[in-house]
């Protein structure tokens, strides 16, 4: 048998580890974006997107910028008077659109996360200067620019190493990925 | 099996009768439960009605029964119907026991079968149990006429009044210099606007002038022994170093004093007092007291300014006063201590105590009061700027799992008093900043409707913070508020002069202390568990403590003075009886059997518990005693028995249950 | 399988919250498994351990002892010594090579009928997975205790 | 000597080189013993957790199993973001047995185990709580006499994290820089967020929340930003120049690890501080010391 599971039951379960109370608590009280420092970049309120959860508008939510616009300050979680972790209910839904790929197109977002995986599953380490290529071109030429102009700056100032660092038990740690996520065979 | 017992099974119509073989479990209760007693078995559609109870009584009379079983509703609702049938026809009524199988079997469960055959083992531990049952007499204790009333608020104020009026003597402690609490420091009180202090002051006047008050203020409950009827409370009477028989209260004496002292508590930290000094010029009674740690004359032992110049003869000011302890007999008490204000400072992004201008809201009813420290005018920090534009923040410190999870009730109407008065003042702009407006009683939403119509604006959602940083140049040497105003989805950044926090109440810092000594208990939320939330809101536990206003929870003052009128009339019925009865439930100690090991004595909340030196044993005392039983599972000795819940009689209610007693059981 | 086990459950109950809570449960129409069979007392803080044991060794599987939560005891603070006495009681019974799962505790307020329905059904549960208590030689030997305690009881006269 | 296990952190072996030599330096000046983790791998930072939380968690885990295998009782991470993923894994770890169990199993594949008995610590803590303000204080050989600090708590050092602390306007940062004879400036934004990752994921969003940190700090007259975490110093110093692109701005005013002018306080060279490597001069400061 089946169960039809609502969307806020959707997003609970792709919470796993974490330990808030659920998001049915919410007052709709607005503490969360009345602090939040990047709302104005999103096209709904952290508070918003909550009451289109509950109410189960699954796409409108899936179709927002707003958990990708969310810069995981945790200032709303800490001040949520309905104790609600709402920066991981944040992470949760960049999982559960990730997972489900659907997501607002032209976002760097989901770009950038799973090059970072890639990169971390290859190396063991992150390096700056990899993710730049993933990105810079969804600034466009301009963005181009600006990031040459930052990058000749930080070159000239020794802060950018030019080869990539590898940890020593890479096949293990890859071993110990592959038991959570596929990432194919080693080769 | 000298015993005879009767069985009666109810229908309850077809509530129960639904659900359960009726017929069948009598006639099984007759059969297989012969050999333990029964000699009767019955059914009838309604045992509580009164040809079911004749029925009872007509066995009880007819075959002599010695015990009876009524297999029902729940106890709470028809034990004592059946007892008191029971006690009409003669038997002990606590010789009857009645066994749940409605609320407990036919209204939970949907298998007939499996219902009739619980019904059977229910039954079945109900006769095992009352075979072990007593005859019991009530407790008989005479009431003191005389009540102890602790708090000096407006819920004590009306409470003791009620007693006084209605001629029996009354004791009320207050822990400040004057009585009034907190509705002495208001201003106006919603929904009417009537002046506080108007309303106030005739009813403080007649406490200090009634025949039938003792009044103790500056005085504070230390010690409470004894039981219902029969209380004894010690009070410490600290010392004025003022001797109140001879000083008029001129106020020479406050006048002269040198030292200026920020009054914390009347004053809300927003004006001064002296060191000799009333509270406010209304205060009742008039003495002042003297504030040991700020007195020069204390503290280096010079000036003497008030002595020198109190004009009564003999002096009225006496330095070498002692604290004193005096003992006061009640048969009853009425708690009524109110409640703390929330300390704003608990939520830094307020702002409070860092920008000036954000205020609490006790700050600003002084600020209101024409006898406070600004004489009524509404002003910044400065004490002298007019603000053009103020924020209320609701819900500070209230419905928050940071701070309070409860609402505290009263801060809606008082924000929204507040925002009258701001623009009756000073015209300015006022902006309302609420989760939910709550007005639920009478002329409240209409009060909210004028505030509307007088041009307040109110913004739904809560404030996120308060801060002094400005972005933009409209922002320039204000205060900004920044919230989502959730009716339009947008963030704002508010820019005002004046920011008031409407601050939640919380029980007294101490109220856990003070309950333990009066042994009554707090919720979880800290507020004094009244003894039914709604049918018995202020009686507590405890027999002959009463609890009134605050205490109980949050409320405004209409309903603190219903609380207070509700615990006198509660307290009066107690006079009138001049004796009370109490449940026999109780325990009570072998003293052949107790080794004195006092394991019993640290377990009891009530202290009714004692260690009699003389014969190294312990003794209970019945009138304290709740019946609780805990001494009784914790007597190493088994010396202990409890009335109505004996070992005996629980242990042979398990077997029953278990249907142990089926195949004869050897003797 | 041919036929499910269907445990016997006693249940102790305190007069003011959970005995309560059963009473609401019932007077909601809440159904719940008829497995647990309640005794009223006024206080968890009454619950003599030897209740229990005796309620297993007379043939129940499971002892579910319920009370008002923590902070809210009528009697102030006896739902804690009821907290104490079930924790020592788990250690004994681990002692006696009986689960300790058989015994539960639940607090329930009166205004939790719908929790105190609950509870039950998912303890009824675990004890059905934990099957019949077969409680062998314990039994005997808790009973001849018994007598002998009895025995040395008569002896002041 | 009590020794710490050191978890650097992939930026402090690029972009944030100066915060590890500055932190180095300090550690061994103070008598600090800091062993670095071996063979440590990425934290995942904030961009790990909107792919799998499981294996965010478990990344953390290697590391911390890493530093109990090592022996040692206390976890250091002188990058908040690092610090606030170690502090919570390891926390859950105590609280959740099924995480717990889901964790070791993939750990198993690496031979290793974890139990969550690590004490976790930001550097800061470390400093201000183990070595103390008067042991530092004593210490000082150039205080950093009138030099207006803003101090740059940021978020994750302090968020989501509630125990009983103040976590809306806290002062430890600020009785530090006192210790080290600066002047802490009264710094509204202290607490608000740099934009994190939004700097590569929204550009615009993250620009325009640095701007805000600037200009506040410029308004209360700070002659410097101290941060505690590269990810924030990364943000406020080397995007400065896109900052003032985009707004039209001027700002240039110098941003510095707290163990920058920890170490200029107790007289380390400036290059053995990594200052120099900054792409807004850090200079001014010294001016202060010297």
């Amino acid at each position: 048998m089946s169960i039809e599971l609502s969307f806020n039951d959707e997003i609970a379960n792709v919470m796993y580890a974490t330990h808030g109370n659920p998001i049915k608590d919410c007052l709709q009280c607005g503490t969360c974006s009345g602090t939040c420092p990047a709302v104005e970049f999103m096209d709904h309120t952290p508070r918003v997107i909550i009451g289109l959860i509950s109410a189960g508008y699954k796409d409108e939510v899936l179709a927002s910028n707003t958990f990708w616009s969310c810069a995981s300050c945790y200032h709303c979680t800490v001040r949520c008077p309905a104790g609600i972790d709402i920066a991981d209910m944040m992470y949760a839904l960049k999982r559960y659109s990730i997972w489900k790929g659907r997501h607002q197109e032209g976002l760097i977002g989901p770009v950038f996360s799973e090059s970072f995986v890639k990169m971390i599953v290859n190396s063991g380490r992150s390096f700056e200067p990899l993710l730049a290529p993933t990105y810079i071109f969804k600034n466009g030429p301009q963005g181009l620019v600006q990031e040459a102009q930052t990058a000749t700056g930080l070159m000239l100032k020794g802060r950018l190493p030019l080869l990539p660092k590898k940890i020593k038990g890479l096949k293990k740690f890859q071993n110990m990925v592959r038991r959570i996520i596929p990432i194919g065979e080693p080769s | 099996m000298s015993e005879k017992i009767g069985v009666y099974v109810c229908h309850c119509g077809t509530n129960i009768a639904g659900t359960v073989d009726v017929k069948g479990v009598a006639e099984w209760a007759a059969e297989h439960l012969k050999h333990r007693g029964v000699v009767i078995g019955r059914e009838y559609k309604f045992m509580c009605s009164s040809l079911g109870q004749e029925l009872v009584e007509k066995d009880i009379k007819e075959l002599g029964l010695t015990r009876v079983i009524v297999a029902a509703c729940s106890p709470h609702l028809h034990e004592k119907t059946f007892r008191t049938a029971c006690e009409r026809a003669g038997l002990n009524p606590y010789l009857c026991e009645m066994v749940s199988i409605r609320e407990q079997v036919s209204w939970v469960h949907a298998d007939k079968a499996a219902a009739t055959e619980k019904s059977k083992a229910v039954i079945s531990g109900g006769v095992e149990r009352v075979l072990h049952n007593e005859p019991l007499e009530p407790i008989r204790v005479p009431i003191h006429a005389d009540t102890l009333v602790v708090g000096g608020g407006i819920a004590g104020i009306q409470a003791a009044l009620e007693i006084a009026d209605a001629g029996y003597h009354v004791c009320l402690v207050e822990r400040e210099p004057s009585i009034g609490g907190h509705m002495a420091q208001f201003d106006k009180t919603f929904p009417t606007l009537d002046c506080s202090a108007c309303i106030l002051t005739p009813k403080m006047v007649d406490v200090g002038n009634h025949p039938n008050i003792t009044l103790l203020t500056w005085s504070e409950v230390v010690k409470v022994d004894g039981f219902v009827g029969n209380f004894k409370a010690t009070i410490r009477k600290k010392a004025r170093y003022v001797n109140t028989d001879t000083c008029t209260g001129c106020g020479i004496c406050w006048e002269k004093c040198p030292k200026k002292v920020v009054d914390n508590v009347y004053e809300a930290g927003l004006g001064n007092r002296k060191a000799i000094y009333t509270p406010f010029a209304q205060a009742v009674p008039r003495y002042p007291v003297i504030d040991v740690e700020n007195c020069t004359y204390f503290k280096n032992g010079k000036c003497k300014a008030c002595q020198i110049f109190c004009p009564t003869e003999p002096n009225s000011i006496n330095f070498d006063q002692k604290d004193e302890m005096l003992e006061v007999q009640a048969g009853n008490i009425i708690l009524a201590t109110g409640y703390d204000l929330f300390d704003a400072t608990r939520i830094p992004q307020y702002g409070y105590g860092k920008l000036p201008n954000v205020f609490t809201s006790l700050e600003f009813e002084r600020m209101c009061n024409a006898a406070g420290p600004t004489e009524g005018k509404i002003v910044l920090r400065d004490k002298t700027t007019t603000p053009k534009s103020v924020v209320i923040v609701h819900c500070v410190g209230s419905r928050d799992e940071n701070y309070n999870k409860y609402c505290s009730g009263i801060c809606c109407m008082q924000s929204l008093k507040f925002a009258h008065l701001v623009m009756e003042r000073t015209g300015a702009e006022v902006y309302n900043c609420y989760i939910d407006i709550r007005t639920p009683f009478k002329d409240y939403e209409e009060f909210y409707k004028r505030v509307l119509e007088e041009g307040g604006h109110f913004i739904r959602g809560k404030v996120a913070e308060v801060t002094d940083a400005a972005r933009l140049p409209e922002e320039e040497g204000k205060l900004i508020v920044q919230v989502e105003d959730t009716l339009i989805g947008k963030q704002r950044r508010i820019p005002v002069d004046m920011v008031i926090l409407s601050a939640g109440i919380e029980p007294r810092h101490d109220a856990k202390e003070v309950g333990k000594l009066f042994g009554i208990a707090c919720g979880a939320s800290g507020w004094y568990t009244e003894k039914h939330p709604k049918l018995d809101p202020v009686a507590t536990m405890t027999e002959g403590i009463y609890i009134a206003g605050c205490v109980q929870g949050p409320k405004d003052i209409p309903v603190s003075v219903a609380q207070g009128a509700a615990a006198a009339a509660r307290v009066l019925g107690k006079i009138q009886q001049g004796v009370i009865s109490l449940e026999p439930i109780k325990a009570s100690i072998n003293e052949t059997q107790c080794s004195g090991c006092r394991i019993c004595n640290g377990l009891c909340p009530f202290n009714a518990i004692a260690f009699i030196e003389d014969d190294k044993v312990s003794s209970i005392n019945p009138a304290l005693c709740q019946g609780c039983g805990t001494c009784v599972a914790a007597c190493p000795a088994g010396a202990i028995s409890g009335t109505g819940f004996s070992d005996a009689q629980i242990i042979a209610q398990i077997d029953g249950l278990l249907l142990r007693n089926l195949e004869p059981v050897e003797a | 399988m041919t036929e499910q086990f269907e445990p016997t459950i006693i249940g102790f109950t305190c007069n003011w919250c959970s005995y309560r809570a059963a009473d609401l449960a019932g007077t909601s129409r809440m159904k719940y498994a008829p497995n647990v069979r309640l005794i009223r007392m006024m206080c968890s803080g009454r619950l003599d351990p030897t209740f229990v044991l005796r309620a297993l060794s007379g043939g129940a599987d499971g002892v579910m002892i319920t009370g008002c939560h923590p902070g809210e005891c009528h009697y102030i603070e006896q739902n804690y010594k009821a907290l104490r006495r079930f924790l020592l009681l788990r250690r004994v019974l681990t002692g006696l090579g009986i689960e300790p799962e058989r015994v539960k505790l639940v607090w329930a307020s009166a205004a939790e009928g719908a929790r105190f329905a609950s509870e039950t059904t998912a303890f009824v549960e675990e004890i059905r997975k934990l099957g019949p208590l077969n409680w062998g030689k314990p039994v005997a030997a808790l009973e001849n205790l018994q007598e002998e305690v009895s025995k040395l009881e008569e002896v002041p006269a | 000597m009590k020794q710490y296990a050191y978890y650097p952190g992939c930026s402090l072996e690029s972009l944030a080189t100066s915060y590890n030599l500055s932190t180095l330096e300090v550690a061994h000046n103070l008598g600090v013993d800091l062993k670095e983790i071996k063979d440590w791998n990425c934290c995942g930072a904030t961009a790990y957790f909107p792919v799998d939380e499981l294996l965010a968690h478990t990344l953390v885990a290697r590391n911390l199993a890493l530093a109990e295998k090592d022996g040692l009782s206390d976890f250091v991470a002188p990058c908040s973001a690092c610090y606030k993923n170690a502090y919570f894994t390891n926390a859950y770890l105590k609280k959740d047995p099924d995480l717990a169990e889901h964790i070791n199993y993939a750990l198993e594949a690496d031979n290793l185990h974890v139990n969550g008995t690590m004490k976790v610590r930001h550097l800061i803590e470390v400093f201000i709580e183990d070595v103390g303000l008067e042991e530092i204080g004593k210490k000082i050989t150039h205080p950093l006499k009138g030099l207006r600090v803003a101090p740059y708590y940021g978020c994750q050092l302090l968020r989501p994290r509630k125990e009983n602390e103040n976590v809306e306007n806290p002062q430890f940062f600020e009785s530090l820089l006192s210790a080290l004879g600066a002047e802490p400036v009264d710094y509204p934004s202290k607490t608000r967020c740099c934009g994190g990752s939004l700097i590569i994921t929204n550009r615009k969003a993250a620009l325009d929340m640095v701007h805000i940190l600037l200009q506040d700090a410029v308004n209360r007259k700070a002659d410097v930003i101290a941060t505690t975490c590269p990810m924030c110093n990364v943000n406020l110093e080397v995007y400065q120049g896109q900052v003032n692109r985009e707004f039209g701005t001027q700002f240039a005013i110098p941003v510095m690890y707290f163990t920058q002018l920890m170490g200029v306080a107790l007289g380390i060279k400036p290059g053995k501080l990594g200052i120099g490597k900054e792409l807004v001069s850090g200079e001014p400061v010294l001016a202060f010391a010297y």
